[in-house]
């Protein structure tokens, strides 16, 4: 195996070595690409969209439908770690163990058998449970709402500097699985649930594909946020900016629900314990 | 010859990394044999063509693609093309990105099942356990 | 675009792919891989696709080695290769 | 309905993702909606596609602006006659398995179907947005939405599914990620991602080698896609040990939607001039397309489960397409074309009778097939009706197919292909006389009964399959007549105007 790949992997390499020579020299201002499509967006865009940054000009609008795919493919990803991980069959277990938080006594209870009275002092935890450090939970705790508030901001500035929907989302679903790994996932999931995580997913993606949907209605082409000039009371080149707002809106909304949402299947191998 | 060739390299070595780093992931895929190792190998594939896109995308003398002065409204100035890098090579990246993750997601959900299922990731232990049944 | 920096990084890049595909132990071949990517961020943050590099740092630097690490911890660290 | 009318090409692929995101959150809200927004997804999207390529047949040619941006800047659909038709094959066919396979959904993921029916739409929405997008990179992205729910549509099987699931998601990733490269070489050429676009430009283009790579790289990657003989190897288990339900969708669907995305891309991007004439593949290809035809074929014979042989027939049911189409003459590429929609209703239809064998009696051995025409004849007479299209017997439409082919390889002298096609139909009569004589002929596995029913208590009464997808079984076999009688009608008013008038 190693030998046969080893070779396919130089014939390769020679092969694509030898196209290299017959590309156009790297940065090279006058290459095709700096010429053909390209100069519209950036000449353009500021005139048609009213957005600074580019690249969000143009994934957000110009070529927004691949956008709007983009998000599905991450939701596409979640739904398929969810129904490739998940175990729902819910066996009662043999016994489960609980933690007194304020003493560390950790009790053992047998199947059938009920927690005693003061059950908001006790947390469950399982076989393999190891303290979880005082440095890292106090500096999550610490770090966790500025690196929240950094998300909302980089979704909403994405109009005029690097980010975006899709960075934010990632950032703010990073928040949430800090959480889960320096508590526990279990406190995470009685957080934000995993309900809440798919039909957020599905949400976001609907956010997007809604606001596509309702161009249409008006009667433009799909995701032609001009459309909406009327019912947000601007003009149709503000009224692109703010079409793109609210995508930007619902894949940060879509990608940080399904970022968590994989880490809960993934983390506990789908049987949302405690996870790391 | 050897000139050109030497100034051929320098003027795309760029290009040359993309193949040596195509050529590395392509081997993890092809020649490892824990799974783990090939979901790698399929990441460097991956970014190695993002590379190859963004490298596309580069202009000798021309900054990000941010419209200065945009911050007000319409800017009044001339924008001419030369002077910002070509934004769609990234727009098309920052989703390949996104497919590379999802995909990333799915591949090790997978692996996590089938170490389940076989109490291995290698897979030749996997391939011999099959063979014994 | 700076050209030293550009080819110091690039090799860079190339030198922690091929420690992450030929360490033995996972976990350390998940980390080599995080390093891997965010070198290819700073990469791109170079070359002026800043958009590109931020979602490689949150995605490939920080969520995938996330998962990464995640399914090393529900299998096994060992590799035979 | 009127208004709406412009926005078909926009719908077809709409429709679904909404229904695929609104199924998804039925499933953690009110599990009975699932199925319903599903089918409720497909059925709407049948509907439009089916007016799609009403109007198509005489407009020739609709664009449609995405965002509204003109074609260059922003991402237009195209939809002409092939693919208006491929659009309804696709729908037909998802929705008649989506409805066939209600009652085994049910019963394997009673508390996922949210998640089932949404991967299922989701994947059915990516191959619909494949053939019908006019845009290079749009379709990296759509075949990775098709790929991923793929992966796991197949995954969630038993045995070895998810070994499989792993092994087919590293092909198809190698496969995605050729394809993105060959179309970033392009785009390093032409500056545009627009199909047609590139088209316009690359004639400039002809003699570099950058653009043979390209071409290379493109087709590779569509090759491993659609599973062509060296690079078939993830596709019988992947195929083998998924749910049937998934199955019933993937396999006629999967391989027949990449062979129209590799016509649309020699088509419409590298045009036939470059891709027939000046790239000198079409032997090399054809002789392919013969050992994927014959080896294909050879081991399918060596096969004793039911599931499994059929995997190795879609094998060499591609190459059947893949040589019919490089032969590049009219004859043929029309045969190949026509083989596309032939086969995929031909796969539904063999694999939903092979469904509901397999949820009746539990398992696909040959050995357990014994008797099964007493048992279950109607899914039966429908399983001979689809092997009959297989092998290519008159009425059915299999045969019309194959005729084409068969004469285009006469006319383009190429006796290799004919001689493997041959081989092959005799080879599918083996395999299916084989299965049919075992249902046939071996009423009673076990010594008791003797010759009869009468002798004391039956030992076998008729379980037929439940009967929604007995309906659906049986609107496949007779659509597979259906499609022979009306082959002279879709050949002259859709294929022969589809192709371009160069071949």
């Amino acid at each position: 195996m190693r030998i046969i790949g080893l070779l396919i992997v130089i014939a390769f390499g020679s092969l694509l070595r030898y196209g290299v020579f017959f590309f156009p020299e790297w940065g090279d201002p006058a290459s095709p690409p700096s010429l053909h499509v390209s100069p519209h967006y950036i000449e353009e865009a500021i005139a048609e969209t009213a957005v600074p940054n580019l690249v969000t000009a143009v994934l957000a609008d110009y070529r927004g439908y691949d956008t709007m795919f983009e998000t599905t493919v991450i939701f596409a990803a979640g739904l398929a770690c969810f129904m490739l991980l998940r175990v729902l069959q819910r066996q009662v277990p043999e016994c489960r163990l609980y933690r007194h938080i304020p003493t560390g006594i950790t009790l053992r209870i047998e199947k059938g058998g009920k927690l005693p009275t003061e059950s908001g002092s006790f947390e469950r935890i399982d076989s393999n449970w190891v303290p979880h450090d005082l440095i890292i939970k106090s500096t999550s705790r610490f770090i966790t709402p500025f690196l929240q508030i950094f998300a909302l901001y980089v979704i909403a500035h994405g109009h005029h500097s690097p980010g975006g929907g899709f960075q934010g989302g990632v950032i703010l679903g990073a928040a949430v699985i800090m959480y889960a790994i320096s508590y526990d996932l279990r406190r995470s999931i009685q957080r934000i649930g995993e309900q809440a995580t798919a039909v957020l997913g599905s949400a976001g993606v609907l956010i997007y594909a809604g606001t596509g949907a309702l161009c249409m209605v008006l009667g433009a082409a799909f995701l032609d946020y001009g459309a909406l000039a009327g019912l947000l009371g601007v003009d149709p080149v503000m009224a692109r900016s703010h079409g793109m707002l609210i995508v930007e809106i619902g894949v940060g909304i879509a990608v940080s629900a399904v970022m968590v949402w994989i880490y809960y299947n993934l983390s506990s191998a789908g049987r949302h314990d405690e996870g790391l | 010859m050897g000139v050109e060739l030497f100034s051929d390299i320098a003027s795309k070595y760029n290009y040359l990394g993309v193949v040596i780093l195509m050529m590395i992931g392509l081997y993890a895929m092809i020649a490892k044999n824990n799974l783990v190792k090939k979901i790698i190998g399929m990441n460097i594939f991956q970014t190695a063509i993002i590379l190859f896109y963004v490298s596309t995308a580069a202009k000798r003398g021309a900054t990000i693609p941010i419209i200065r002065h945009g911050h007000n409204g319409h800017g009044h100035e001339v924008i001419h093309a030369a002077e910002y890098i070509n934004p769609l090579p990234h727009v098309l990246m920052l989703t390949a990105i996104v497919v590379s993750v999802a995909t990333l997601g799915v591949a090790l959900a997978l692996a996590v099942k089938v170490y389940h299922q076989y109490g291995t990731l290698e897979e030749d232990e996997i391939r011999g356990q099959l063979r014994n049944k | 675009m700076i050209w030293e920096l550009d080819f110091i990084i690039l090799t860079l890049v190339i030198f922690s792919g091929i420690a992450a595909i030929t360490v033995k132990d996972l976990l350390s071949a998940a980390i080599l891989f995080g390093a891997y990517s965010f070198m290819m961020c700073l990469l791109w943050a170079i070359m002026g696709a800043v958009d590109v590099a931020f979602t490689e740092a949150t995605v490939g630097a920080g969520v995938s080695t996330v998962f990464f690490v995640a399914a090393v911890f529900h299998t096994t660290r060992d590799s035979k290769d | 309905m009127e208004n709406l009318s412009p926005h078909f090409p926009a719908l077809i692929i709409i429709v679904p993702l909404i229904a695929a995101l609104l199924t998804s959150a039925a499933g953690w809200l009110n599990r009975r909606l699932c199925f319903h927004f599903a089918a409720l997804g497909l059925f709407t999207s049948l509907l439009v596609s089916t007016g799609l390529l009403a109007s198509v047949l005489d407009k020739d040619v609709i664009l449609y602006r995405l965002g509204g941006w003109p074609a260059p800047w922003g991402i237009l659909y195209r939809i002409d006659r092939l693919n208006g038709l491929v659009l309804v094959v696709i729908f037909f066919i998802a929705f008649l398995n989506l409805i066939a396979n209600k009652r085994t959904v049910e019963e394997s993921f009673p508390e996922q179907l949210g998640g089932f029916y949404a991967l299922y739409v989701l994947f059915v929405t990516g191959l619909s947005g494949m053939v019908a997008t006019g845009d290079a990179f749009n379709l990296y992205v759509l075949l990775e939405i098709s790929s991923l729910t793929g992966y796991a549509l197949i995954g969630i099987g038993h045995e070895r599914a998810p070994l499989a699931g792993l092994n087919y998601l590293f092909m198809g990733t190698i496969g995605a990620s050729l394809y993105l490269l060959g179309i970033g070489f392009l785009y390093l050429m032409t500056g545009s991602l627009n199909m047609t676009d590139i088209a316009s430009l690359l004639p400039g283009f002809y003699g570099s080698p950058v653009m043979v790579l390209a071409f290379l790289l493109c087709m590779t990657g569509l090759f491993i896609k659609m599973a062509l003989f060296p690079l078939h190897a993830w596709l019988p288990n992947a195929y083998s040990f998924s749910p049937s339900a998934s199955i019933g969708v993937i396999a006629p669907l999967t391989t027949k939607v990449m062979i129209y995305v590799m016509i649309r891309m020699t088509f419409d991007v590298f045009t036939p001039d470059f891709s027939f004439k000046m790239m000198h593949l079409g032997e090399v290809m054809v002789w392919l397309a013969v050992a994927a035809i014959i080896m294909g074929s050879l081991f399918a014979l060596a096969q004793t489960r039911l599931k499994r042989m059929l995997t190795y027939v879609i094998i060499a049911e591609v190459g059947y397409m893949v040589g019919g189409f490089w032969l590049g003459n009219r004859m043929a590429v029309t045969g190949a074309v026509l083989h596309i929609l032939n086969d995929a209703v031909m796969t539904l239809c063999i694999f939903l009778a092979a469904g509901a064998v397999v949820y009746q009696i539990c398992g696909d051995d040959f050995e357990d097939l014994k008797g099964l025409f007493r048992k279950m004849p109607i899914s039966m007479a429908a399983f001979t009706v689809a092997a009959l299209s297989l092998i290519g017997v008159p009425p059915t439409c299999g045969f019309f197919s194959k005729w084409y082919l068969i004469s285009g390889g006469i006319a383009a002298g190429h006796y290799g292909f004919v001689v493997a096609l041959l081989f092959s139909s005799l080879v599918n009569a083996v395999l299916f006389f084989r299965i049919i004589e075992i249902g046939y002929f071996e009423p009673f596995s076990e010594g008791e009964g003797g010759h009869g029913v009468h002798h004391g208590p039956p030992a076998m009464e008729i379980r037929e399959a439940p009967a929604g997808m007995l309906a659906c079984l049986l609107l496949a076999a007779v659509s597979l007549i259906v499609l022979g009688i009306y082959t002279g009608d879709i050949v002259t008013r859709i294929i022969d105007l589809a192709i371009p008038p160069a071949i």
